[in-house]
């Protein structure tokens, strides 16, 4: 198991029946494959569809039917399609519960940033500042750091995709609260000490009292 | 209603324009009016459309033919060109949130002004607009968007002009629809009628039903 | 998805709730679930609806009994008993351009602050309202509208909560589904699955589907 | 002929072929019934419909089928249906060629008041606002006095519900265009002279050189 199953596994354990949820492009698509059982999730697609299905096989594929990675997807019973107008209104109107998505960098204020490396790479935002003011939850999926340089900062240097809008992060060494005092770690992935977190991390991290084992599923070492 | 063909539309187009594209990531964007507008090789266009499309697929064919002047767009991600004639200086692109995108556009064909939006308030989205605060939050004043013409992908078009549209090739064509001076609608299936209840695009907003060979 | 009766829907009620009621001359209201606000007797109410029904129909049912303490509408002109209400100091009205109250709502229920229009401006209308130039252009700064309930009457209802509003019975029941805290849904007729592209109301607005006996 | 027939009648001329029109309850609607031949016009009702058609028989009459009159209607072949948020987009963003409404007053400046008679009435503006702001045209089609009183003034007396928004005015006595330097009579009832016009208006009338007899199909006296 990669890093990137090890976060999504764990991400997925934080969806609630009913809930309706947006997964940006990238790792956290993934979550998708980790939905609990016995619960009903709702994904949502930016680009105008309820009850995102998952990828169907090559005869049941339609391309007028894609996700926001413009990928080739299913709806499931139930769904609905939509303009990217009313899309943005669930998004922005406070209607989708939570959203995953990626990260350049977090900081302690949970501030992100995510959409631009100036001068070098610039996507644009996409849905993903709609997504971080709208989501009644905002969770980051991603490695803890990039290159051994740490992506959980004190104050983001990138230009910001939202300001104060996350509230959890889930990386492979733990999964961390964002509070008014700063960043909480709450679990720790067994094969990491407390020590190797906070050395890889920027900001000063408070230890939860009841810090708990990050509950993945392992399968093998990652 | 005028049902004209692809040389028809071509008489449409000049420099200078400002186009808005149906279309993410090229589903809902008319491959067949993109081509018409590459082949008349009109220049410094302004292009409105969700994201860049592909380097060979939807308004990603505009940009490599060069002739696209500014782009307002939420994403170029997938099309390595854009960041390439941005670095040189050669397209001009205005980044913004897919959902003000959407309002602004909405906005214009509306007769709105503009929304109060939070979204992007902290970020550089907001340099050089206003802010007003509404209930102690703060909301970021985007303007109403307009264009010359907008090229609009109907699954279903009837001998109206009225659109049904596919699945998630809907996205911002109903709303273009609405926001463009002239307004070109190309059809997966042409019929005679479509029910009432369920057309998506009312016909007084298409200006011109575009067939290939008419 | 809650499948609920009427008598549960009775228990979401109480005295000085916001409810918006869908429907124009009462076409598209659900007389079911205003016959049930009517029995719970609940006052105080502040109704949000494009007019004031007649006195025996729609919204106007619940001014006759009593119930409603502020009525925030287009017009009134088909019911009498408002006009006198109005004039004993026993009904609040809060008159706004039927235009602005469609804003107001989609702004309530899309995260938005409010909207710009032109509509109103020199008249009374403007009065404590902000006032915005935009390329020289009056707009006034109307804003977002919500409430806690909102009744919507559905023409087609699936097990999931999609809906679809048969003619003229959409009008402002879309709208008023995404603007409020718990939204209940009256079926004319309740099926098991309503086509993808059709649906007008995804059911993700819809918090219960209420059935006379359920 | 009663005079609101010769109204409508001469109203009607003014439609073109292609148009988007929205007509207001009472008299305006009357407009309807003499669509001049081999022109189509789409009447929009704001309730939320295109293409409305003539009051249907009793067998084919439906429920969910209203005008903003809430009178029972029908819809042409090629209509389509919406909401009431998609309507005033059609209303406010400029979709509407003309508009005809009734008026209790009407000034040289073209504003227009027709939605309260404090303390007396309070009927409210309905669509009126959004229509006067949004439609290309607006045409008032009113008697031209009320109980004697002149309804065609210097200054509107009661609030208004849109200011300099009309373009015509259409009475019983004739036909007025409202330009930057005030009202002009364009068009004139043969039953009446100039002078019988001046007396019953408040404004100065700016006679057109060129004033014609208004162009109505006189069936009998009114």
């Amino acid at each position: 198991m990669n890093i990137k199953e090890v976060i999504a596994r764990r991400v997925a354990k934080e969806l609630k029946d009913g809930h309706v949820v947006n997964l940006g492009i990238g790792l956290p698509t993934l979550v998708a494959n980790y939905v609990p059982e016995g619960i009903k999730v709702h994904f949502q697609s930016e680009n105008g569809m309820i009850n995102l299905g998952p990828k169907p096989d090559l005869t049941q594929e339609h391309p007028d039917i894609i996700n926001a990675g413009g990928e080739k997807v299913s709806i499931l019973t139930g769904g609905a399609y939509f303009d990217s107008f009313l899309s943005f209104s669930i998004i922005r109107g406070g209607h989708v519960d939570l959203t995953v998505l990626g990260s350049l960098e977090v900081d302690e204020k949970g501030n992100i940033a995510n959409w631009i490396i100036p001068g070098k790479l610039v996507p644009g935002m996409g849905g993903a500042m709609d997504l971080l003011v709208g989501a009644k939850k905002v969770i980051v999926a991603m490695s803890h750091t990039n290159k051994g340089k740490p992506k959980i900062l004190k104050q983001c240097t990138l230009p910001l995709t939202a300001k104060g809008e996350v509230n959890m992060i889930f990386t492979e060494m733990g999964v961390m609260e964002v509070t008014d005092k700063g960043i909480r770690l709450i679990e720790i992935n067994p094969i990491y000490t407390v020590e190797d977190v906070q050395n890889n991390t920027e900001a000063q991290l408070i230890i939860a009292e009841d810090l708990k084992a990050m509950e993945i599923i392992y399968e093998n070492n990652c | 209603m005028k049902l004209i063909d692809i040389n028809q539309f071509k008489a449409h187009l000049s420099d200078g324009l400002s186009i808005m594209v149906g279309g993410f990531m090229a589903v809902g964007t008319s491959e067949t009016l993109i081509d018409a507008i590459v082949e008349t090789n009109v220049k410094n266009l302004t292009i409105i459309c969700n994201d860049a499309g592909y380097p060979d697929k939807g308004v990603g064919k505009l940009i490599k033919n060069k002739q696209v002047k500014r782009l307002i767009a939420s994403h170029v991600g997938l099309n390595p060109l854009v960041g390439q004639m941005m670095a040189e200086g050669s397209l001009e692109v205005i980044l913004t949130p897919q959902g003000t995108l959407a309002e602004q556009i909405r906005a214009g064909g509306s007769g709105l002004g503009g929304i109060l939006t939070p979204t992007g308030v902290g970020t550089q989205v907001e340099e050089g607009k206003q802010k007003i605060i509404i209930n102690d939050k703060e909301y970021l004043l985007e303007t109403a968007l307009k264009a010359d013409i907008a090229i609009i992908y109907g699954s279903l078009v009837d001998k109206f002009g009225n659109v049904i549209y596919n699945a998630t090739t809907r996205n911002f064509n109903p709303i273009m629809a609405m926001a463009s001076e002239k307004v070109f609608v190309w059809a997966e299936k042409y019929v005679d009628e479509l029910e009432p209840n369920y057309i998506m695009t009312p016909h007084i907003f298409v200006d011109y039903i575009v067939k290939e060979n008419n």
